[in-house]
């Protein structure tokens, strides 16, 4: 097993005629995604490393049997996009595009809630679970199968991570990039739960950065996980008031500090790791052997 | 994108919330006329993109205008928590019968807007909510409904705003949503909300915020770009570059928020400081590697630099195309350590290889911190 | 209320949605002018709160002026399903190389608006949906998110409108539904909407309702009440009472739009036929019974009143007070049947007993059959 | 038993200083209605028949322990006033007020149905389960507790066939009316649900009226129902195009006719009346002896 996605994961690409859509459906496809469906609207009927494309999702979906739906649209048509998605009854979108203006995203975050629909992102590179399916834009050679949920909020940080992991020979169950920015639709919290749920994950690394309480709220919900999990914090040198590339990653006030976050899971029971090469140190400590 | 006082006060006086009719001066000179202008008693108020500036003593009451022109002067002389006053507002002094507090926010957690109201105006905001949480009101709003007129009421009736006022306030606080909607603003704030003698509300502070991911519906916006304050800021801005300027000498070129931050993190954990924080983004192309070197070697402060980058959506290959053209162009003078991983990742370090790299110092590193401690070491020289 | 065609080509041109340049005639004199001014080919239209008018004949293309003045004529004339014409709209004649449907109405049964697109444009809409459905595509709208991109872009995809006219149908598409959200539109319908020579697209008809219940929103609407074509219908609804004309002789006034339509049914029932409907409503004041009363008076076809009346949140007493004040004030040759029954009935009959009628006829009732058996009878003389 | 309202009831009265509302809620009070609350914004603490009165809902249901809400208060606020119930967690709340603008309703139906509230209305007369609690502007007096289920579009139509019921001896178990506009919170065939699984009611009478499709839609759920239901259709002589006083009440082209209502609920086994008289005479021949 593994969280959100598997081998039954049947993805469609939102704007899959464009450069970074293309570039990426080929790399799921060559790690084995089944891509089976591209929108973008008014190239119906092309084809794209050989996957139909469609103007609508509603089209791709009742032909194409799609269940997931990754978004590669500009800006300002990607919530839009989403909703589509959400409307053509996919169960879980994935939306990679950054940019996304803050008040589209409080609308699009509500209606996929009210609608019973998972978002991952937006601002985030998706989800791999190595050896069933890649649905993002991670590097899909790094990653291996094992026993390790990862969950965080940045990109390439996770990649180092997922990196040193397989390198030590500790493979991933499911590695869930939630996204950087302020308004996202699967926070730390939920996927957390997943895991837990989760037969195959047995420890559970969460990557957080500075700005927001979500891993505070986090904190709080491992206190009731049987799974042992392993913090990192990024940021922890970064000025207040200024925003560290994530549009989410500032700290404003006396909210958003690597301190207060490491404090609250300090008193969760997670040991919060200084480094890369420590976080996998602390979970080899944990794995069971 | 952050809003002066007095930029706040225009959009909300052109969305019919009453605002002081003040005026900015940008020299002493000009502030004595126009407290002139006023008859003479008047409040000179710094304009800076932060809060705090009453403590720091960047405002002053004055008497005339004489008084104006010095305080002017002092104000203008000012650097407010790093920010230095550029220009002072100078508005009549208000009659306050009443002070109130009226904010509409963006809550992260509930992932909803928050309407706040309160009866205890003129104070920190955080500081009431401690010690007097009756007297603030928070109503979260549903993002697809938008605010509601019981909303309104409730946050009135429960922020104990006197029931004279409910209606007035009521009004004037749906202009300050239509302002947060229209603007796409995560921060709309007044403070105080002044119940003058005449028995209007008048914004007599105001602070805005707007969403930099929705400045294309807002191509005229007049604001500060508090990311922009340094000359390099401003650069990295019209160069579309996510960069922040920090006081070490360490300059730092990354791709993702979260690894920048860590290797900034790192680089402080080898006893260096890092000189900024530039993210290249995913899917960089040799372009923005390009501009973004260009602009930390413009740095004068830069001792070294170290270029981090783990593959994903970027290819290393771009990266190291980017590097090259910066060398093969530019007189590169510090050492530049360079650690490539992920996607064509081998690619890149085959063409940093094979390359002539003139008298260019460039060295490669394995791992994360063994790129950190030798980005700090020859900082050091 | 209704728009008739020009009244709603007119807020379609405002809200930028293109119209051809038509104006209206009340004369066949004026009717002349204005094709002379569109340089004689022209198209004449009867402008009636209905459809169906082409095939009634009330729509006439012209070669020039004087055809022009000719048909306009005979158009002024008709009566069209019940309507007077009263005026006709010229306008030039368009050079038609496609023709859609575009509407938005609200769907009762799915409780949401619904966009319909067609690329069988002209012909009735209706028709189409059932013989060539493929060719009518209907997209149902979130209340609460409104008209989304991709919704327009799915209808026009599934109308098969050419690919080359998505991009400004789906701009045209918006502005009919900013036009259907501002004007509280119930329906907003362009049919047909035309690809005319110049490449544009033109909304060719236009036909608009909108939401009673809005409009106090909507102050200076410009359309016609079709509910009011018949003067005592006018006279009703200034007088603020839901009435309708009908064809027989017995007056009706009941409380509750199901108990009144059922007494017109039990008219029916008993061989005869219902004046009117007159719906005095829930809690009813004797002013309101008063009016409705004075209004079917003035109807010369009434031969007999029935008082119809149950009392829920109308109370009997009331009605009774209504009913004697209008005896006292009006001459009433018309012999009345009342039915009072539920709330206060009992002392509604007992102020009906006490009081001096003088010389009208007022019989009572017991039950909802002998109310309308009586009337009937009575109206026979 | 009976549904949605029973002795446990606790009912707000929003609009309570109104005239129409202080009225009912005195009317609802002989009842024996637990009426507990009452809103109107700017009167708080003022009481009404003995009712206290708040400022807010929120304030009213914390205070009063209400689950309940009928709303009077006027249309250009009615839709808001909903909407404060939902938000403020009530899970009936019964709309009496008639003239709110189609587009609004539209809005509080689709937001109530995302919310999980029950909205019964707009433009009705609300319900009573007789003996145990009254909501709405029902005459009370004319009800007695019984084993026939009653749903009606219209109002006064309905207390003409309760009272002959009532008369013959025929209690009622719920009487709901749904009200007489285009867009309704509660239609026929959620009310048919109700009653098919209440264990008290044995039979239903159903009151539709021209205009819409809810009759033949319920005529469809009535075929899988155990429970003999009767009809009764206003308007048979109504003519086309005329809205008759509802703004629902309307003929428009083919849809909404008499003939449609009376053939769908012909096709369920649905015998439909002609007078008011036979619907109880219908009943009769259907309860159990």
């Amino acid at each position: 097993m593994s969280i959100l996605i598997d081998t039954e994961t049947r993805v469609l690409v939102q704007g899959i005629t464009g450069r970074e859509g293309a570039f990426h459906t080929k790399q799921m496809l060559v790690y084995g995604t089944k891509v089976v469906a591209g929108v973008t609207p008014g190239k119906g009927g092309e084809r794209v490393e050989g996957v139909p494309v469609y103007n609508t999702v509603r089209e791709a979906v009742e032909k194409e049997g799609v269940n997931t739906s990754i978004v590669f649209v500009p800006p300002r048509f990607a919530a839009d996009a989403v909703i589509e998605a959400i409307d053509a009854g996919i169960r879980l979108v994935v939306c990679i595009t950054e940019w996304i203006p803050i008040h589209e995203m409080l609308q699009v975050t509500a209606y996929a809630r009210a609608k019973g629909t998972r978002l991952v992102g937006p601002n985030c590179p998706g989800l791999i679970s190595p050896g069933k399916s890649l649905v993002g834009i991670l590097p899909g050679s790094i990653f291996r199968p094992g026993p390790v949920g990862i969950v965080s909020r940045s990109g390439t940080l996770t990649y180092e991570v997922v990196n040193e992991l397989s390198t030590r020979g500790i493979g991933q169950s499911t590695c869930v990039g939630i996204g950087g920015d302020p308004i996202i639709g699967t926070r730390f919290i939920d996927v957390l739960k997943l895991f837990e749920a989760d037969p195959e994950t047995e420890a559970v690394v969460m990557i957080g950065e500075i700005g927001g309480s979500d891993e505070e709220e986090a904190a709080e919900y491992i206190k009731s996980m049987t799974k042992p999990v392993v913090g990192f914090i990024s940021g922890r040198t970064a000025p207040p008031g200024k925003r560290m590339g994530h549009a989410g990653a500032i700290i404003s006030g006396k909210t958003g500090t690597a301190e207060s976050k490491i404090e609250a899971l300090a008193g969760a029971g997670v040991p919060v790791a200084d480094t890369i090469n420590q976080i996998a140190d602390l979970i080899e400590e944990r794995l069971p052997r | 994108m952050k809003f002066l006082e007095y930029q706040a006060k225009e959009i909300f006086a052109a969305a019919g919330i009453p605002t002081p009719r003040g005026k900015v001066a940008k020299s002493p000179g000009e502030a004595r006329a126009i407290a002139e202008e006023l008859g003479g008693k008047a409040v000179v108020k710094a304009q800076v993109p932060i809060g705090g500036r009453g403590k720091a003593g960047g405002v002053a009451v004055v008497a005339d205008a004489g008084q104006a022109e010095k305080e002017a002067a002092r104000i203008l002389s000012m650097e407010i928590r790093g920010y230095p006053v550029h220009e002072v507002l100078v508005e009549p002094a208000a009659d306050i019968q009443a002070e109130f507090y009226l904010g509409i926010t963006v809550d992260r957690a509930r992932q909803a807007p928050v309407l706040i109201v309160s009866s205890a105006g003129g104070m920190d905001i955080e500081e009431v909510a401690e010690t007097q949480p009756e007297k603030v009101a928070k109503v979260w709003l549903d993002p697809l409904l938008g605010l509601l007129p019981y909303q309104v009421r409730e946050a009135c009736y429960r922020a104990q705003v006197p029931a004279e006022l409910v209606k007035p306030m009521s009004a004037l606080i749906e202009k300050v949503f239509r302002v947060f909607k229209e603007q796409d603003a995560i921060l709309v704030e007044i403070n105080p909300l002044a119940l003058v003698g005449s028995g209007q509300l008048v914004a007599l502070d105001g602070k805005m915020e707007t969403d930099d991911n929705a400045s294309f519906r807002h191509p005229d916006a007049k604001g500060v770009d508090e990311q922009a304050e340094h000359p390099l800021e401003q650069k990295a801005k019209e160069l579309g570059l996510s960069y922040v300027k920090l006081d070490g000498e360490v300059g730092i070129v990354g791709n993702g928020a979260g690894l920048v931050m860590t290797t900034l993190d790192m680089i402080q954990r080898s006893g260096g400081r890092a000189a900024n924080f530039l993210d290249i983004g995913g899917g960089a192309q040799a372009e923005v590697v390009r501009n973004g070197l260009s602009l930390i070697l413009s740095d004068p402060a830069v001792k070294s630099i170290l270029i981090n980058v783990f593959g994903g959506i970027t290819r290393c290959d771009e990266v190291a195309k980017g590097l090259l053209s910066v060398i093969q162009e530019m007189e590169v003078k510090v050492p530049i350590v360079v650690r490539l991983a992920g996607t064509r990742a081998k690619e890149g370090r085959e063409l940093l290889a094979a390359a002539d790299l003139g008298g260019v110092r460039l060295e490669t590193a394995e791992s994360f911190q063994e790129a950190a401690r030798k980005a700090v070491e020859l900082a050091r020289g």
